[in-house]
């Protein structure tokens, strides 16, 4: 029906047809491919970010009973390209006794980061730029330049706010990355694989989703995900109340507004890598051909997404060593847990795959 | 042979990426400018290795080398030194003759490796490398492997020992 | 640009630069963890040599990849220890650089 | 069934655990969890019972604990007629008990520690009954002794009760030291432990002689101190400073009776050996009469009865001692039932006027009836009045003396001084006008949970003693016994004799202390150095003072003296001779060796102040010459 895949391959064998037709060498082509893949890339994600940011918004004010935006357009839905704009003609503070170019670099970096994961990630049946067969690794090894983003931030804005907000940032993230990686170790053990497209195609139907299999490694990644978005309850990097704003203290217009947005890119990449390690990815539930690949894809990103902004209207902020404590002395044991029940599962059903 | 190919470009691109990176990251007077450009010439060299077939192991450099080492230099940068920091000397009184030996054995090195003919092995790499990696760490290698992850607990716990306050 | 195709000795060419100018960091920085960064460059350079070998000479083998892969881990090890040692010294001697650190002699 | 009998003494360990590791903070749950154990222990021994009389026959079950060569220990049960009836007493009796302290423990602080305390003594004493063999019986001896050492000094922060306890403890140690050099005699006449085989050994003839008389008497140096024979009896009067319950319980009915029913249990060897049979009949009865005669004079509510129970106590060691089997046993149970009841009631006048000393009490019956009523039956029982259980039984034990004259009068004599003392009680508690009015004002009857106890024993104290009636065809005497069952007819020559002396114990006291006719004053005017004497328990303390801790105190204190200037000085001497001795060395050893070891030390000392130079102690000036010297080999290789 609506795959995607056909357009898509239309479209680029065109471009590669006329840029040859003009004579221009091979390498360049593909430069150039490379690039345009870049920037739809870039397109297709902020424009769900963008959509991501409304819904927060109407999202928040449902759970506190009111309305939210509602003027820009309908039920406000342009309400946050407007709040882009309104961002970008903003005048660039750039304080003083800041660290000039760590302070500039700092949300370059986590911006760029931030997109770089979408590289691997099967958006729908043939949708997906790169099979890199360590996929997984991919993800989890990218996700760690936010931190050296927020830790430059930190350092950049020469403000002890800021630089707490860093300091907090690294050691959760650093910390949580342990048992988040750990509890996505049982799905590559039943798989036998780290390219997502494989294990999307594992998942061909409801009952083979890996959530079934792993449902303690879900949780305990679900939980050390939230925490590596540094989403509420976990979010001390930032806590308002207690640090301003911790490392955005000092930004201002566009530079604040790609912090802003990557925030809300790891939350989509966080309810991205839960859905296609543990809920099938882009496949239906009910076989391999049953509806748009990526309509299955973006309505259980979704979900997942809206239990992550439920999250956040539900539970208050931990304590700093509550929030160490519970990675190191809860999570961690747990995800060993995991995958020593998995190992014994796979010794014991072997063939279970 | 006029073209440029794109794998040439990039492998010149990655080194002077990887070079410039290291001569900043030492030669930087701002430790923390230094950090940041380690983590650059890091992220680098995962490129290289890209380049080499190595995807697991560029993988692994960019979760280890940027996602805990770099990391925790930082760390270490935050703790133990202030923005304002203003050093007289960031280098110590023996910069110049370092500088010669370094020149010295840089020269020795290129006049070694320029022309050396190594006997090249035509056999192409194979495309997946992690799987054949893993078995062999399992299999193979398994004793190293697991003194490795010994070598890990030790360094962690004296670390925590070493680290914490009395 | 001469079009010569990028072979052992280029991987090799790039090692040795880099392990030099890890060396002359390690030789010549004042602060304790800017030497432990120069290290780190080092120990990189190294583990470019051994992919390389890896790539060019064994491909099938794959021991310089496992032999990088080591390297790696026990670069982690070490970081950590070495860190933890520098911030015992911050503590102790109120300031990282390493030649007042002295103690060990006459 | 039978042989699942372990889970009565299971049940109350299993509460004390629940209570000391769980429920600790919670009091009713403590309390109930102890009360419902200990009841249901008390179905089982009745069902237990009921096995029984069908069938006598010891039943044994047992199994190896330990292994040692050619012996072993065994874990094992034993129920005759006398575990069950052993049983159904001491399960009562704690029920009832557990059941009155929820009153008069209340408001405790440490409510629930004493249910786990009273607990833990229901699975000792429990588990000592059902005992199969020396070792284990032995076992629960002294596990029965901890907790009494427990519950007399559960008040710890008298130091009366904390000193009781000590005493308790360590007088009855001096009789266990008897009972366990006698179970190693046993062991090493028999080569075996448990009961049946030694009682086999007997019989047969190779357990026989003054070896068996030595064995007899040390084991009975066991019961001397649980059951407070004379002279180990000066820790019970004391034991009273523990919870009224707790005296009730371990002190009259239950734990003192164990000696009595280790005797009962080892009868054989008594009946196998007269000499022994006759040191623990007399005994028993200079045990019954002194402490009878002490009891006479006491004030404190509480010691009387415990004299009571001494003598009382005498009274079944004596008829074991004289063989009696069933009439000892006999009395052993009626007696746990009233005495428990005279207790309880005591228990319930204390908790009413908050005194011990009856010179404080008086017309106490009108303010408590339902106290007043039990402590009558109670005492109408042990002074042997018709029909009440005490009759029946005394009467049996008087009827055992028969071939004994002295020991008869005596037992007589005791039995009137007995009505006498329990009557004077009495009288001055519960008649009369009260002498502290203030006290009186404030005395009220006692709550439900505490009545209703001493409701159920007094019901006991009457009827129990029914089922010994002689001329029952099935009664008690062909139920429990040793040997063949003996049909005691009823004498009434001596039944005749026993009521009347009772009577007028009875009628005595009524004169002196409800009456007046005889003023008490006068009396003790009349007859002042016996009153003396008695009034100072025989001066037992004292003597005991006198005997052993002060000679203990003397040789201790020579032995400091001879420590300090024997040993101290041979000590110190040669402390001092090595002091010289070192002065000389170290002469030596700094002029001539150290003289030595400079020299060269200085010399190289110069040497290593010049080339220390090279030495800059940084680490990077060390790597820059290694990374120098390397290139440098390289180079010229």
């Amino acid at each position: 029906m609506l795959e995607l895949r056909g357009i898509i391959d239309a479209i680029w064998s065109f471009i590669v047809g006329l840029l040859a037709g003009l004579g221009i060498p091979q390498w360049a082509i593909e430069l150039v491919g490379y690039a345009l893949i870049a920037v739809v890339m870039f397109g297709v994600v902020a424009v769900i970010v963008l959509f991501l940011v409304w819904w927060e918004r109407k999202v928040s004010a449902k759970m506190q009973d009111r309305l939210g935006p509602m003027r820009v357009g309908w039920h406000g839905i342009i309400q946050t390209i407007a709040d882009a704009i309104k961002l970008l003609q903003k005048e660039d503070i750039t304080p003083k006794a800041i660290d000039f170019p760590i302070h500039f670099w700092a949300p370059v970096v986590t911006f760029v980061a931030a997109f770089m994961v979408y590289v691997t990630v099967p958006f729908g049946k043939g949708l997906i730029v790169s099979d890199l067969s360590v996929g997984v690794l991919y993800i989890i090894a990218i996700t760690t330049f936010t931190v050296i983003g927020l830790l430059m931030a930190g350092w950049g804005s020469n403000n002890k706010y800021s630089l707490l907000g860093g300091f907090r940032s690294a050691a959760q993230v650093v910390s949580y990355e342990v048992p988040l990686s750990l509890a996505l170790l049982g799905v590559i053990m039943i798989s036998q694989t780290l390219s997502l497209g494989t294990i999307v195609t594992q998942q061909d139907n409801l009952l083979k989703w890996y959530v079934w299999r792993q449902p303690l490694g879900f949780l305990i990644f679900w939980i050390a995900a939230t925490a590596e978005c540094n989403r509420t309850p976990f979010d001390l990097p930032e806590a308002d109340s207690e640090l301003v704003a911790g490392f955005v203290t000092e930004y201002s217009g566009m530079k604040f507004a790609m912090f802003f947005l990557a925030e809300f890119v790891n939350m989509f990449t966080a309810s991205v890598v839960a859905v296609t390690l543990f809920f099938g990815g882009w496949m239906s539930p009910f076989g391999p051909d049953f509806g748009p690949s990526w309509m299955w894809f973006l309505g259980k990103t979704m979900f997942f997404v809206f239990v992550l902004m439920w999250f956040r209207w539900t539970y208050p902020r931990l304590r700093v060593d509550q929030l160490m404590g519970f990675a190191w002395k809860v999570l961690l044991p747990l995800a060993f847990l995991n995958i020593l029940l998995t190992g014994l599962g796979i010794y014991l059903f072997d063939g279970l795959k | 042979m006029t073209e440029i190919s794109l794998t040439n470009l990039t492998f010149y691109i990655l080194s002077f990426c990887i070079i410039a990176g290291g001569i900043f990251t030492v030669s930087s007077r701002n430790l923390f400018h230094s950090a940041v450009f380690l983590v650059f010439t890091l992220f680098s060299v995962a490129g290289m290795f890209v380049m080499l077939n190595a995807y697991l192991l560029a993988a692994i450099q960019v979760l280890i080398y940027v996602g805990a080492v770099a990391m925790l230099m930082i760390f270490g940068v935050m703790l133990t030194t202030r923005l304002a920091d203003v050093r007289l000397r960031h280098v110590n009184e023996q910069s110049w003759p370092a500088l010669a030996i370094c020149g010295f054995f840089l020269a020795f090195l290129v006049y070694g490796l320029w022309d050396t003919p190594f006997t090249v092995s035509g056999v192409p790499m194979p495309a997946d490398t992690a799987h054949a990696l893993g078995t062999l760490l399992m299999t193979k290698y398994v004793l190293p492997f697991e003194v490795v992850s010994l070598l890990l607990l030790a360094a962690l716990v004296g670390a925590v020992v070493i680290a914490k306050k009395d | 640009m001469d079009q010569v195709p990028i072979g052992l000795n280029h991987y090799l060419m790039l090692s040795g630069v880099l392990f030099t100018v890890g060396i002359f960091g390690v030789l010549t920085r004042r602060n304790a963890i800017a030497v432990l960064m120069s290290t780190e460059l080092m120990f990189n350079a190294a583990n470019i040599a051994l992919v390389a070998f890896s790539r060019f000479v064994t491909p099938a083998a794959l021991t310089g990849q496992i032999v990088a892969m080591f390297t790696i881990i026990v670069a982690a090890a070490e970081a950590t220890v070495a860190l933890a040692i520098v911030l015992l010294i911050y503590r102790s001697f109120k300031g990282i650089n390493v030649d007042r650190i002295n103690f060990m002699k006459w | 069934m039978l042989q699942n009998a372990w889970i009565i003494p299971a049940l109350p360990l299993a509460a004390t655990v629940l209570i000391i590791f769980g429920t600790h903070r919670n009091r009713a749950v403590s309390s109930g969890i102890s009360i419902a154990a200990i009841v249901s222990g008390f179905i089982y021994a009745v069902a237990i019972l009921f096995n029984v009389l069908h069938d006598h026959g010891p039943h044994e079950f047992y199994f190896k604990w330990l292994d040692f060569g050619s012996w072993h220990l065994q874990i094992g049960l034993l129920i005759d007629p006398l575990t069950a009836v052993m049983l159904l007493v001491v399960t009562i009796v704690s029920s009832c008990v557990q059941i009155y302290s929820l009153g008069y423990m209340h408001g405790d602080p440490r409510f629930s520690r004493y249910f786990a305390y009273i607990s833990l003594f229901s699975f000792s004493m429990l588990g000592l009954v059902l005992s199969n063999n020396f070792a284990m019986i032995f076992i629960f001896w002294e596990l029965v002794g901890l907790t009494s050492y427990l519950l007399i000094g559960f008040w710890f922060e008298k130091k009366s009760a904390s000193d009781a306890g000590k005493k308790a403890f360590i007088t009855t140690r001096a009789g266990d030291l008897g009972f366990i050099v006698g179970i190693l005699i046993t062991l090493y006449a028999c080569g075996t432990l448990n009961f049946g085989e030694v009682f086999t050994k007997i019989e047969t003839g190779v357990f026989a002689g003054g070896l068996l008389t030595a064995a007899g008497i040390f084991l009975f140096c066991g019961a001397v101190g649980k059951s407070a024979q004379f002279p180990l009896h000066v820790w019970l009067p004391d034991a009273m400073e523990g919870p009224t319950p707790v005296s009730a319980l371990i002190h009259a009915a239950t734990m003192v009776a164990a000696g009595v029913y280790l005797v009962a249990r080892i009868l054989t060897i008594y009946i196998a050996s007269e000499s022994a049979g006759m040191v623990v009949a007399v005994i028993g009865i200079t045990t019954s009469f002194m402490a009878a005669s002490i009891g006479l004079v006491q004030n404190d509510i509480k010691r009387v009865l415990a004299y009571s129970t001494v003598s009382q106590l005498g009274y079944m060691i004596m008829a074991l001692g004289l063989g009696a089997y069933t009439a000892g046993t006999f009395h052993l149970m009626t007696h746990a039932f009233f005495k428990a009841l005279l207790f309880l009631a005591a228990g319930s006048v204390i908790h009413a006027v908050h005194t011990n000393d009856m010179q404080e009490m008086g017309g106490l019956g009108k303010k408590m009836k339902i106290t007043a009523l039990t402590m009558f039956i109670a005492s109408f029982s042990i002074a042997g009045i018709f029909p009440l259980s005490g009759f029946w039984s005394k009467d049996e034990i008087v009827a055992s003396t028969s071939g004994h004259p002295i020991f008869m009068v005596l037992t007589l004599m005791v039995a009137f001084m007995t009505a006498f003392y329990m009557f004077r009680l009495c009288f001055l508690t519960f008649t009369g006008g009260p002498r502290d009015q203030h006290k009186f004002d404030h005395a009220h009857e006692s709550p439900k949970t505490m009545t209703v106890p001493l409701m159920v024993l007094a019901f006991l104290a009457i009827f129990a003693g029914w089922v010994g009636i002689p001329w029952l065809s099935h009664g008690f005497s062909s139920f429990v016994y040793h040997g063949e069952p003996h049909h005691a007819a009823f004498h009434f020559d001596i039944a005749g004799i026993s009521l009347f002396v009772g009577l007028s114990g009875i009628g005595l006291a009524y004169l002196m202390y409800y009456k007046g006719t005889i003023s008490p004053d006068k009396v003790a005017a009349r007859f002042r150095p016996l009153y003396t004497l008695l009034y100072n328990k025989y001066y037992f303390d004292e003597i005991y003072d006198a005997i052993f801790v002060q000679p203990l105190y003397a040789i201790c204190d020579f032995w400091f003296w001879f420590d300090q200037h024997i040993i101290d000085g041979l000590v110190n001497g040669a402390a001092t001779l090595t002091l010289w001795w070192s002065i000389a060395k170290n002469w030596f050893d700094v002029y001539i060796i150290d003289g030595a070891v400079n020299g060269a030390g200085y010399t190289i000392r110069g040497t290593g102040s010049i080339l220390r130079f090279a030495q800059t102690g940084r680490l990077q000036n060390y790597a820059l010459i290694i990374f120098a010297g390397v290139i440098l080999i390289w180079f010229l290789r």
